[in-house]
């Protein structure tokens, strides 16, 4: 077996194993890789899995990776595997969870600005289901960032947020459109507003 | 979900929904179709309120509510303007407005986003994947993980336990005061409609504009508020001459 | 997709979906094959992914097959497996497992509700750890209660969730916080009024 054969096959061997989405540096460590050297070996062996009539694909946010079953398998699945996502979202949590998708990782305060409505209930609704991963702000403290987890991308069938459709236009389009005015500025009004708690206030 | 949630969760946003309403008009988003739309704003908010969460409102609804008002109180603003022509405009006013079109401009470009994503949910093929660690079984059924392997980890000890449940029950008190400011400023609210009808039963009647002398501007959407919260109560009775004059205000 | 390829596919998705051992026929089943076609499939498929330098391979004794990994990779997946499981816990693993400790036996639902997010990877990772155990909620059926194990409280030096530090201190607060929080707010007509009640005037 080759040397880049082998570390794809250990890859595999790995992904299978553990299930839920790994990190591309802990997969290195793992594999004995040189920093670096992870991304393209994920890329190579998703792209191998696609180009071979395989029964199962990579998911990869630029981060993580899993291994799942391909979409067009769903129908012959869906017995064996109880799913808990398909119940339908409410307006305000397709509202939120299109942001987030589209525009993740973004902090609560952003997301509410561009609501207009306070979304702590909505966040943690979608939270519960599984749909959107939240971590820390690296640049602030006691805030978090919110993003579209991998059971999203699972149950749409997709293989991470650049596949949503219309990502890149959409994504450029809102950059582009808020480039000018970094304002992280809340509804500010004579009358109630969009109330801030502690954990998010910088 | 609780059930309270569970309704506020079935009303858009007050920026989509206003949104929405200046569409439906075909309108491009400028103060004048703001404008335009207010009235359906205002109805449309009266149907958050009225909905039967307002029967007994969680904190939610509340905060629903009360961000849905700081959209109506611009709104209500630009229709001041030209209300109270006198009234002069500072910066910030004018900031504000210019921040609402902004807002709006931005969600109309996400719009189709969402329409993207609500299609892609409705047509799902999903895909699955293996639980962690699938391989390894836990010991038995009944009482699992029980007299398995034991890893610990090093953080684990009785000082860490109850430092992260006490972080827990931190966050818990956030939520508590959250609640508390909504009901702060709900209650001035309540307590410029106490004011208005205080005022009334001296005069009988008055009007927005004499309500509204050596107000701010925060005070005088609140007495427009009031005053059309009173007027549905059918405690009061409003009347207006022309499109821009003065509201007059009359005890019923 | 040639139809041999994709049902090869097809049954490669299964295979990783199930992860135990499971009877050709119920694989002839499932795929809708013609009875008898089952077993050479799972032989062409066995066969490709030892050819290939894939990470996996087949176990059939006859009447079961199941997918796993390959020999030459248990090496480095045990050390992989024991550094995962030996890690310090995460901030999420360390929360989750303090509300088990000191609310447990407690369900799924209320961890969660508590919690704000799905936990059902924290649990799993949790329980493979041994520090919490799970028996049948007596009162639901298919749902589990968690609690610590015997061998976390031995870890910890103590003789039960009671002797946690702040234990009676914290069962009240968490219980405070979840009683439905009875509103003091009365609300009558388009826009919220307050009726005060003695509690809230100041």
């Amino acid at each position: 077996m080759q040397d880049q054969s082998k570390k794809i096959a250990e890859l595999e061997a790995l992904l299978f194993i553990h299930g839920e989405p790994i990190e591309i540096n802990k997969i290195e460590k793992i594999l004995g890789l040189v920093s670096g050297e992870g991304e393209p070996l994920v890329n190579q062996f998703s792209e191998e899995l696609r180009a071979s009539g395989r029964g199962l694909r990579l998911v990869f946010d630029g981060e993580k990776t899993q291994m799942v079953t391909k979409p067009e398998f769903a129908k012959i699945l869906e017995d064996f595997v109880k799913e808990e996502l398909s119940a339908d979202l409410t307006p305000a949590g397709l509202e939120a969870l299109s942001i987030i998708s589209y525009l993740g990782p973004i902090s609560r305060s952003r997301l509410e600005y561009l609501r207009g409505v306070n979304s702590m209930f909505t966040l943690r609704s979608l939270m519960l289901r599984g749909l959107i991963a939240r971590a820390q702000d690296p640049k602030r403290a006691n805030a978090y960032l919110y993003r579209a987890s991998f059971d999203l991308f699972k149950h749409l069938g997709i293989g991470g947020p650049k596949e949503l459709p219309g990502y890149e236009k959409f994504n450029s389009l809102v950059k582009k459109f808020e480039a000018p005015q970094e304002q992280e500025v809340m509804v500010s009004g004579p009358l109630p507003t969009v109330v801030t708690d502690e954990k998010n206030a910088s | 979900m609780s059930n309270y949630e569970l309704k506020t969760e079935q009303f858009s946003g007050p920026i989509e929904k206003l949104l929405e309403l200046i569409e439906k008009k075909k309108l491009e988003i400028t103060e004048v179709s703001l404008s335009a739309v207010t009235e359906d704003f205002l109805s449309y908010m009266r149907k958050v309120a009225d909905s039967d969460l307002a029967l007994k409102p969680s904190p939610m609804a509340l905060r629903l509510l009360a961000d849905f008002i700081a959209v109506a109180s611009r709104l209500i603003f630009l229709k001041s303007k030209s209300l109270l022509p006198d009234e002069e405009i500072n910066e910030d006013e004018e900031g504000e407005l210019k921040d609402l079109e902004y807002r709006l401009r931005l969600y109309s470009e996400l719009k189709p986003a969402i329409k993207a994503l609500a299609l892609a949910w409705r047509s799902v093929k999903p895909q699955y994947s293996r639980p962690y660690f699938m391989t390894h079984q836990f010991s038995s059924l009944e009482g699992a993980g029980e007299g398995a392997a034991f890893y610990p980890g090093g953080n684990v000890n009785l000082e860490s336990l109850a430092e992260a449940l006490n972080n827990l029950v931190a966050a818990f008190k956030d939520v508590e005061v959250d609640t508390q400011t909504i009901k702060e400023k709900v209650v001035s609210l309540e307590e410029k409609i106490k004011e208005i009808i205080a005022r009334l039963s001296e005069t009988a009647s008055s009007s927005l504009k004499s309500l509204s002398t050596s107000k701010t501007r925060s005070e005088i959407i609140v007495i427009f508020l009031a005053i059309l919260h009173l007027a549905r109560e059918q405690l009061v009775h409003l009347e207006q001459e022309g499109n821009f004059s003065d509201i007059m205000v009359r005890k019923k």
